[in-house]
């Protein structure tokens, strides 16, 4: 089966964002606030810390044919719960390597720490990953064929 | 598009629901076009199915002289079943069948006296053979029912049974709930007790359902009386898939549940494994 | 070989196990299958064949009453100290008799090199002497070791009660067991997913390598518990081929002995090894050496961190350089 | 008999692939199974046995078998086409071709399975003969002759040459479409000569000697429970190798899956090895490996021939004797309960 | 399956502007389980509620969504809203359509189609919500104010006069803050010291108030409602109880070459010293690093003098456990050492001081008696330059990026100040913004123009240098468009106020979230002032952001309400969303709790029934009082066991679901 594209629609990446409750949809809501924009491509699940990304989630994205996923979590030393956000960090960076060595791209996925005052971080960094992933085009490597419509 | 094949299920449309108990519910089923999605004999199943979820083997409860609509009697006890009772009148849900064999009506039951023994939700697939029957009078010989549940709020079919069965030429009707209750004037007592005081005829032929504790004592108790397994059907339940023999997780022994059953003569189970 | 026997039977005799999980001679001389002796230790089998880890037995063993013997290789003892360290078994139920290991023979191997309808193989040094129905063969039994035997961790005993000291020393040349990884790490990305889509795709879902693994001793893998919602038997489509294997690897990440048996078992040959020995390279390369299963108390990598950990943009950067 | 030079079997399947898919052994990375040919293709017709059987191609280990639509309350349901691709599988085993009927036997039984049929309608089979058995060949004890493949067409390879014999309809029909790539056969000693050896070779075998009196002239109840059942099953994992690498084994489970946009109802190979199989929310019938092992060994020697006029649902092709990692398998069960002559 | 009820907000234009709110009811109403979908103008206000309640009785909700704003803003409202006609609470998820949706996007087109998803995702939530129930927890009738100026001197005042048991802990030897070195505050100009002194003497003196002086706290663990602190006592050298505080040990000692902190450097104290006259508590200490005895064992004279015996050479630090049901935090501030900016030649000039040494300067109790001295020489400065916003409103990296805020004000105070006590002083004042917006405030600043004719020159300096005993300041007049040198006496610069830096390791261990500039975070910027997102801990003063007494003073009482509020309580209800273990499938391996930052598993062995075993196992339990539902305990267990109320796996599953479809 090939997956086939339309070559003249625009590619819009569906990027799922796990965001922490206490830091990082803090300063996703502050991006709001503060009317900073950012592309409509990224929809936020609100988690109550990084460390509660099951790797699981994230392939489960890819699955259902997610082009990024990325994990935001307090600043390492500033985890709600004290150490949740360094247990996410070496998962994280061990699946990821694993992503690599599977030769997924990368780039589709990534951590970023954004604490509830960084709004125009949060704003400036999913532009940034969208960015990526667009450029990346569709998720061809990780996804069920049988979930395209 | 339009294939032929056991597993490819028809839609079926919801078109009443009764709450018999806290926790069974009644459900008239039709085909979309209306009418029956197919006939049946008494003591067949259907496989039950919402897409999504999963598909479940459920005796047919309604009896095949029920030229209108089909009925099924669901306790609520798993991830389907669950799903089925939050379904309204209007929803559609598949059904396949009919699967399995039936209660010999037309054979050996003939003319007989039948004994109908039932605990629960066991009455499910008894009920079709007892409209069956009762609808058929003259070709069978008298009938006992005798139903016990553990409280009267759960036993299955109340109406019914008060106001059709035990109101049928040549019926008796034995109503037991396992402990005292306020509003119950009946039997009190477990169905295997109930069974060995009513002191039934030994030429009867009796047919089963009920939860496994209560077949194991029922079965002893018929045998002390005089019973021989030869005279005595149930129906038998165990994990399906296919409904149709082939995806092997109901072989035991040479047989096959969902095929060569769900109704067996204790007397053929005995040479069977223990394994259900 | 006969020493252990010996050795079994004195230590039975001396009543400190009421039975002993060994390895039991098959159909074929090559079959050592692992099995339980009471009394009777005919059948009891420890040579160049007796591939089999037995360390997970015991989860099963200890559950019953009394104490079993068991035999165990180096390799093998890792896992017992990580099932001792995860509570699946109990150290007091078990006495560990220590046997010598020089490398197993891989009976796929001696088949791959054109040798069929095997009747009997007979050991002389290095040489295996194997009778066919084609007549008779000779191997040097060096060549045809088991992979996993090949980049083991050599030939210490982590845990025991006892032990039989190697006398034989052999001369096999091991290899790097980052070897493997480290060529495809310095594949292209592109190269690195036509080779494990290759191997991936062959995947059968047997769960050999699962439920052979030291590591996966959960009572009910999410992969068979369809409350998970990720529940699956086979791969009804590629992602599940990744999924599977990617999530395998992962829950076993810093637990993962390195014991080699998933590719040692898998009926498709998939160098699954790989992706635990990946994940091992990462953590000793980013968190400190580890080996699981090297004591029964040291936190493992994955539950514990420092404040200067390597952000998750290390992997990244890496391939960069 | 028709034959044709081993170094031109390349022309032979490429006229066969010119009208129908083409499936035949193909080695791929450390494997080998029934793929579809293709000039680049890596056949392998040495090797005995493919590590995956070719029931694959009845049976695939996953096949959807519907989508089901929901709109409000409307369900509908969509089926795929009935109709499959005419296509020839070459070099399958006697053993593989008596697995066939094995398959056949419950699948094309009432209620005939309409996926299965459909692709075994389509399929003409075309078989080869076994010039080199192996130590965990054991087909002689179900009366399978290696040496005589049954199937649409049976073919030898023989001296560098291919001898090429139509058993059926089907198999004459294919072997017309092609007759181009042949000569005649005038000279078969090569075949015959081989038919002796090979056969001398399988009374050398190990296995050879199996006896299946036991399973053939017992209660079954007896056979079940036989207290061998309790060391034999010990070392098993619990894993699926062997129901999945086994030509004959057909259970299967269904199974919904939500894509986002319908539902796919989908089968897929399940094994009675597995903890799950029976599994049901009110218990489990066979609770510990023992029962599971047992049924799978029960059911070969034992219930299937009760319900198919004696015939065993195993053939011998040897491959759970390959690939059981634990090197657990029916051959083991068959001498413990059963000894041999 | 669920009976769900999707409510979708306008939220007045703010989302109805840029959603077509009709149109994600509309798609709502196909999604499985949907049996009710509606809009509204406000779903926060009182009728709004009224919809929900109302709907989820005449349509038997079991499940609702709304679609709104963040649900860090009204959860809380609807959740109780829901409880209130019956629905369990927790079967409530909120779609974030406007923080995350409305207000980020432009195009009614994308904004709607992502509203569409989010609630979409919310309602596949909701699918699989379960109703919970929170459990309750006992609260620790006993607060802890970290910080002992003036804001937690007030906050702990009016906790203690509610009847609370509250702590003080202050890490220098007395109380008193900053405040304590002011000389008067504006703009009524009445004395700070006057002000502030009777108030530290009623808080030591309150039975309720104790007060940990010289003290600082090393560790936090536990939650709201009951927190465990251990408060680290660094040895004073003196007995307290002893100690009378007269004050002769301080006279005697021979180390009098001390830079005396209080003064900011500009006088001399000894090794043993009591920071100032109206130090609380009156007690000396000695200076560990200056002390002959100490450091040596020679001298001990002021042991020989007390005639108390209260000198104690041997007091080690001592590490005090105390549980409280409420924190508050008032680390408060300092003012930058401007030492970066060489142009405005700090380092190199003694008669450029920052405003608090001029304050110092200026103090009747300070260094020079209140005698304005310039450091360099003790002249009398005659022409004085002001220089606004030092270190503050920048964007380089040596900058605070926000402004101070008090400068403003203060300058105007010294600049009056200076001219009442010596009205020939020529006063300038460099600033780029004037920014007076409080309560008598800017009629203050322009009596300082207006009245005492202080010269306020709207322009940035460029450079301060010495020349010829004067301070050039070179700089540019915006106004006028010139550039303008002035030959000073002194200059005194308005340096930037940053948080203490003890609050950076404190937020840590409150795990209380911080900005980048390491304030305190409060849990909403408008409605939650005074409170930290992390529940039980409050914020007080110039520790959340730069603010004056008077802000100061309304803050610290507000968190003391806020604490008063909590302590009140005899039970607090826990959060329900905590882990929970799935027995039958868990293999007691011990790695969740390996990664629990709450030591709140632990392990039983317990008979296990499923269908298909029925054995002994060793099974994780979890303490749901304990449990804070970080959730990583969940991706630590292989087999899935554990679990997140709330935050299950199969939620965030079906959420992740909705949202790739």
């Amino acid at each position: 089966m090939q997956i086939e594209e339309n070559k003249n629609e625009e590619f819009k990446p569906c990027i799922v964002a796990f965001c922490c409750n206490w830091c990082s949809y803090a300063g996703a809501d502050l991006a709001g606030s503060s009317r900073l924009t950012y592309p409509a491509d990224v929809k936020i699940i609100r988690v109550p810390c990084s460390c509660r990304v099951n790797p699981l989630f994230i392939l489960r994205a890819f699955q259902r044919g997610a082009d990024g996923v990325i994990i935001c979590g307090c600043h390492p030393g500033d985890c709600h719960y004290t150490t949740g956000n360094y247990y996410a960090r070496r998962r994280m960076t061990l699946l990821f390597g694993m992503l690599d060595y599977l030769g997924i791209e990368r780039e589709r996925t990534r951590v970023e720490w954004v604490s509830a005052a960084e709004g125009a971080k949060f704003a400036a960094t999913m532009s940034d990953f969208i960015d990526t992933v667009t450029k990346l085009g569709r998720n061809r490597k990780l996804r069920d064929l049988r979930c395209k419509e | 598009m339009s294939r032929n094949d056991m597993l490819i299920p028809k839609v079926a449309v919801i078109t009443g629901i009764t709450t018999q108990t806290p926790d069974v519910k009644t459900y008239k089923v039709n085909a979309p076009e209306g009418g029956k999605p197919f006939e049946h004999m008494p003591g067949q199943c259907a496989m039950l199915s919402i897409p999504g979820i999963s598909e479940a083997m459920i005796s047919i409860t309604s009896s095949p002289t029920n030229k209108e609509y089909m009925e099924f009697s669901i306790k609520r006890c798993g991830c389907l079943t669950e799903a089925i009772h939050a379904l309204e009148e209007g929803d559609e849900i598949t059904v396949r069948g009919p699967l399995g064999n039936h209660f010999p009506v037309e054979s050996e039951l003939k003319g007989k006296d039948l004994v109908f023994i039932a605990g629960g939700i066991g009455l499910a697939p008894l009920r079709s053979v007892i409209n069956y029957c009762l609808d058929n009078r003259d070709d069978y010989g008298e009938i006992d029912i005798v139903y016990g549940s553990r409280t009267k709020q759960d036993l299955v079919g109340f109406e019914e049974i008060q106001n059709v069965w035990a109101k049928a030429p040549n019926v008796n009707v034995y109503l037991t709930i396992d402990n005292p209750q306020e509003d119950w004037d009946g039997h009190v007592g477990f169905v295997p007790n109930y069974v060995k005081e009513l002191n039934l005829s030994v030429d009867k032929t009796v047919l089963m359902c009920g939860p496994p504790i209560m077949i194991k004592f029922t079965l002893q108790g018929l045998i002390e009386l005089g019973f021989t397994k030869e005279q005595i059907y149930t129906t038998m339940e165990l994990r399906m898939k296919c409904g149709i023999g082939k995806c092997g997780r109901c072989n035991i022994g040479s047989k096959y549940v969902c095929k060569d059953g769900p109704v067996f003569r204790f007397d053929e189970l005995d040479e069977l494994p223990d394994e259900y | 070989m006969q020493r252990v026997i010996d050795k079994v039977k004195e230590l039975l005799a001396n009543g400190v196990a009421d039975r002993v999980l060994a390895w039991k001679v098959g159909e074929f001389p090559y079959d050592r299958i692992p099995g339980v002796f009471k009394d009777d230790l005919d059948g009891l089998c420890y040579d160049s064949f007796s591939a089999c880890n037995l360390s997970k037995y015991l989860i099963n063993e200890t559950k019953k009453d009394g104490r079993v013997l068991v035999l165990m290789k180096p390799c093998d003892s890792y896992g017992v100290n990580l099932l001792i360290k995860e509570h699946r078994i109990d150290r007091e139920k078990i006495y560990i008799l220590a046997v010598p290991c020089n490398c197993k023979v891989d009976i796929e191997k001696i088949k791959d090199s054109g040798i069929k309808g095997i009747i009997d193989i007979a050991e002389e040094g290095d040489v295996l002497k194997i009778n066919t129905v084609y007549g008779q063969k000779e191997l040097d039994r060096r060549q045809v070791l088991c992979d996993k035997c090949l980049s083991c961790q050599g030939k210490k005993h982590v845990i025991y009660d006892e032990i039989i000291e190697d006398d034989e020393q052999q001369n096999i040349e091991k290899t790097d067991r980052m070897e493997a990884v480290e060529e495809l790490e310095a594949m292209s990305p592109e190269e690195r997913f036509a080779f494990w889509r290759s191997e991936l795709s062959k995947c059968i879902r047997c769960n050999a390598c699962r439920n052979v693994c030291p590591a996966c001793s959960c009572n009910k893998c999410i992969f068979d518990n369809t409350d998970t919602g990720v529940a699956a038997k086979s791969n009804a489509d590629s992602f599940e081929e990744n999924m599977f294997h990617i999530i395998r690897a992962f829950h076993v990440a810093g637990r993962c002995t390195d014991c080699g048996e998933c590719s040692r078992v898998c009926p498709q040959n998939i160098p699954l090894h790989l992706l635990n020995r990946k994940f091992i390279k990462e953590i000793n390369e980013l968190y400190g050496e580890f080996q699981a299963g090297e004591d029964a108390v040291t936190t493992g990598p994955l539950t514990f961190f420092t404040m200067e950990d390597a952000e998750p943009d290390v992997v990244y950067k890496k391939g960069r350089d | 008999m028709l034959r044709l030079s081993a170094d031109k079997l390349d022309k032979l399947f490429s006229a066969i692939s010119d009208a129908k898919e083409l499936y035949l052994p193909v080695e791929e990375n450390g494997s080998s199974k029934f793929d579809k040919w293709s000039e680049e293709t890596q056949v392998n017709l040495n090797r005995l046995n493919t590590v995956k059987s070719p029931k694959d191609l009845f049976f695939p280990q996953s096949e959807d078998l519907m989508r089901f639509k929901k709109e409000g309350k409307k369900i509908t349901v969509d089926t795929p086409d009935e109709n499959c691709k005419e296509f020839v599988v070459f070099g399958v085993r006697a053993c593989d071709v008596k697995s066939i009927e094995v398959l056949d036997r419950v699948f094309l039984s009432e209620p005939v399975d309409t996926y299965y049929e459909s692709k075994r309608k389509a399929a003409t089979i075309v078989s080869l003969a076994c010039s080199e058995p192996e130590e965990s060949c054991f087909c002689n004890i179900f009366g399978i002759d290696a040496t005589e493949p049954a199937a649409d067409v049976s073919t030898w390879l023989a001296d560098d040459y291919l001898y090429w014999e139509a058993k059926t309809e089907k198999g004459e029909a294919l072997t017309e479409s092609i007759k181009s790539v042949f000569e005649q056969a005038e000279d078969t000693s090569a075949v015959d000569a081989q038919k002796e050896n090979v056969k001398a070779i399988i009374e050398k075998l190990p296995l050879s000697g199996l006896n299946l009196d036991y399973f053939k002239n017992n209660d079954m109840m007896d056979i079940f429970n036989s207290e061998k059942w309790d060391e034999l099953y010990e070392a098993c994992l619990g894993c699926g190798t062997c129901t999945f690498v086994c030509p004959t084994c057909q259970c299967y489970d269904i199974r919904d899956y939500d894509t986002g946009h319908g539902i796919v109802r989908y089968r897929c190979w399940d094994s009675c090895m597995y903890s799950d199989f029976t599994l049901m929310a009110g218990g489990q019938p066979r609770t510990t490996q023992k029962e599971r092992f047992r049924q799978r060994f029960m059911h070969k020697l034992v219930y299937f021939p009760m319900n198919n006029d004696g015939e065993f649902s195993c053939v011998g092709c040897g491959r759970c004797v390959n690939k059981c990692p634990v090197r657990l398998n029916i051959a083991k069960v068959i001498r413990a309960l059963g000894g041999e002559v | 399956m669920q009976r769900i009820g999707v409510f979708v907000c306008w939220c007045g234009s703010n989302i109805a502007a840029t959603v077509d709110v009709k149109a994600v009811a509309e798609a709502a109403k196909g999604q499985p389980g949907v049996v009710f979908a509606t809009d509204y103008q406000y779903m926060c206000s009182e009728s709004g509620q009224t919809i929900l309640k109302d709907a989820i009785k005449e349509y038997g909700l079991t499940g609702v969504v709304i679609c709104s704003c963040s649900p860090r803003m009204h959860e809380a409202t609807f959740r109780k809203a829901a409880e209130s006609a019956g629905l369990n609470p927790y079967m409530v998820e909120i779609a974030n359509i406007r923080e995350q949706c409305s207000w980020i996007h432009k195009d009614m087109e994308v904004a709607t189609e992502k509203a569409i998803i989010l609630a979409k995702a919310a309602i596949a939530k909701v699918q699989l919500n379960k109703p919970l129930v929170a459990g309750e927890s006992e609260v620790v009738k006993r607060a802890l104010v970290i910080g002992g100026g003036i804001a937690g001197i007030q906050t702990a005042l009016d906790i203690a006069e509610a009847g609370y048991k509250v702590d003080i802990v202050e890490k220098q030897p007395t109380i008193g803050g900053k405040m304590a070195q002011l000389d008067k505050t504006f703009p009524t100009l009445d004395c700070a010291a006057c002000i502030l002194t009777p108030k530290m003497v009623d808080v030591a003196a309150h039975e309720n108030v104790t007060i940990y002086s010289y003290s600082e706290v090393v560790d936090v663990k536990g939650f709201v409602g009951n927190f465990t602190v251990q408060i680290k006592k660094k040895p004073r050298y003196i007995n307290e109880n002893l100690c009378t505080g007269c004050g002769a040990c301080t006279e005697k000692c021979p180390m009098k070459k001390q830079p005396n902190e209080f003064n900011m450097g500009f006088d001399k104290r000894g090794a043993i010293y009591i920071p100032f006259a109206q130090a609380v508590p009156k007690l000396p200490v000695i200076d560990a690093d200056a002390c002959l005895m100490l450091k040596n064992g020679k001298c001990g004279l002021c042991s020989k003098i007390c005639e108390a015996h209260a000198i104690d050479y041997t007091q080690k630090e001592e590490i005090i456990e105390e549980r409280y049901g409420a924190i508050v935090v008032a680390t408060g501030f300092n003012q930058i050492k401007p030492t970066q900016f060489e142009e405005y030649a700090y380092n190199t000039c003694p008669d450029v001081v920052t405003s608090l040494e001029y304050e110092r300067l200026m103090n009747a109790a300070g260094p020079t008696k209140g005698h304005l001295q310039r450091p360099s020489d003790g002249q009398r400065p005659k022409t004085i330059v002001f220089i606004q916003c030092v270190g503050s409103r920048g964007d380089s990296c040596r900058e605070k990026s926000y402004c101070s805020k008090i400068c403003c004000m203060y300058t105007a105070k010294h600049a009056m100040l200076t001219k009442d006590h010596y009205p020939d002083t020529d006063i300038h004042v460099f600033y780029i913004d004037i920014r007076t917006p409080g309560k008598n405030f800017d009629e203050f600043y322009r009596r300082a123009v207006e009245q005492y004719g202080v010269d306020y020159i709207k322009g940035m300096v460029g450079k301060v240098y010495e020349e010829n005993g004067k301070v050039m300041v070179q700089g540019s007049d915006l106004i006028d468009n010139k550039q303008i040198t002035i030959a000073a006496d002194m200059v005194v610069l308005a340096s930037a106020v940053e948080p203490d830096p003890s609050a950076r390791s404190l937020g840590t261990m409150l795990t209380a979230s911080m900005d980048t500039n390491d304030f305190f975070t409060e849990a909403h910027a408008k409605l939650r002032p005074v409170e930290s997102p992390t529940a039980g801990v409050f914020l007080s003063g110039m520790c959340q952001g730069p603010k004056d007494i008077p802000e100061t003073v309304s803050q610290a009482g507000a968190a003391a309400v806020k604490v008063i509020g909590l302590l009140a309580k005899d039970k607090l209800k826990n959060n329900p969303c905590v882990a929970a273990c799935n027995q039958s499938v868990c293999n007691g391996c011990s790695q969740c709790a390996n990664v629990c930052p709450y030591g709140a598993i632990t392990y039983v062995e317990k008979e296990i029934r499923t269908p298909e075993v029925r054995e002994v196992r060793r099974v994780a339990e979890v303490n749901e009082a304990v449990c804070q539902g970080c959730g990583a305990c969940t991706v630590t267990c292989p087999s899935s066991a554990m679990d997140l109320k709330g935050f299950t796996n199969r939620q965030i599953m079906a959420e992740v679901d909705a949202i790739c479809r």
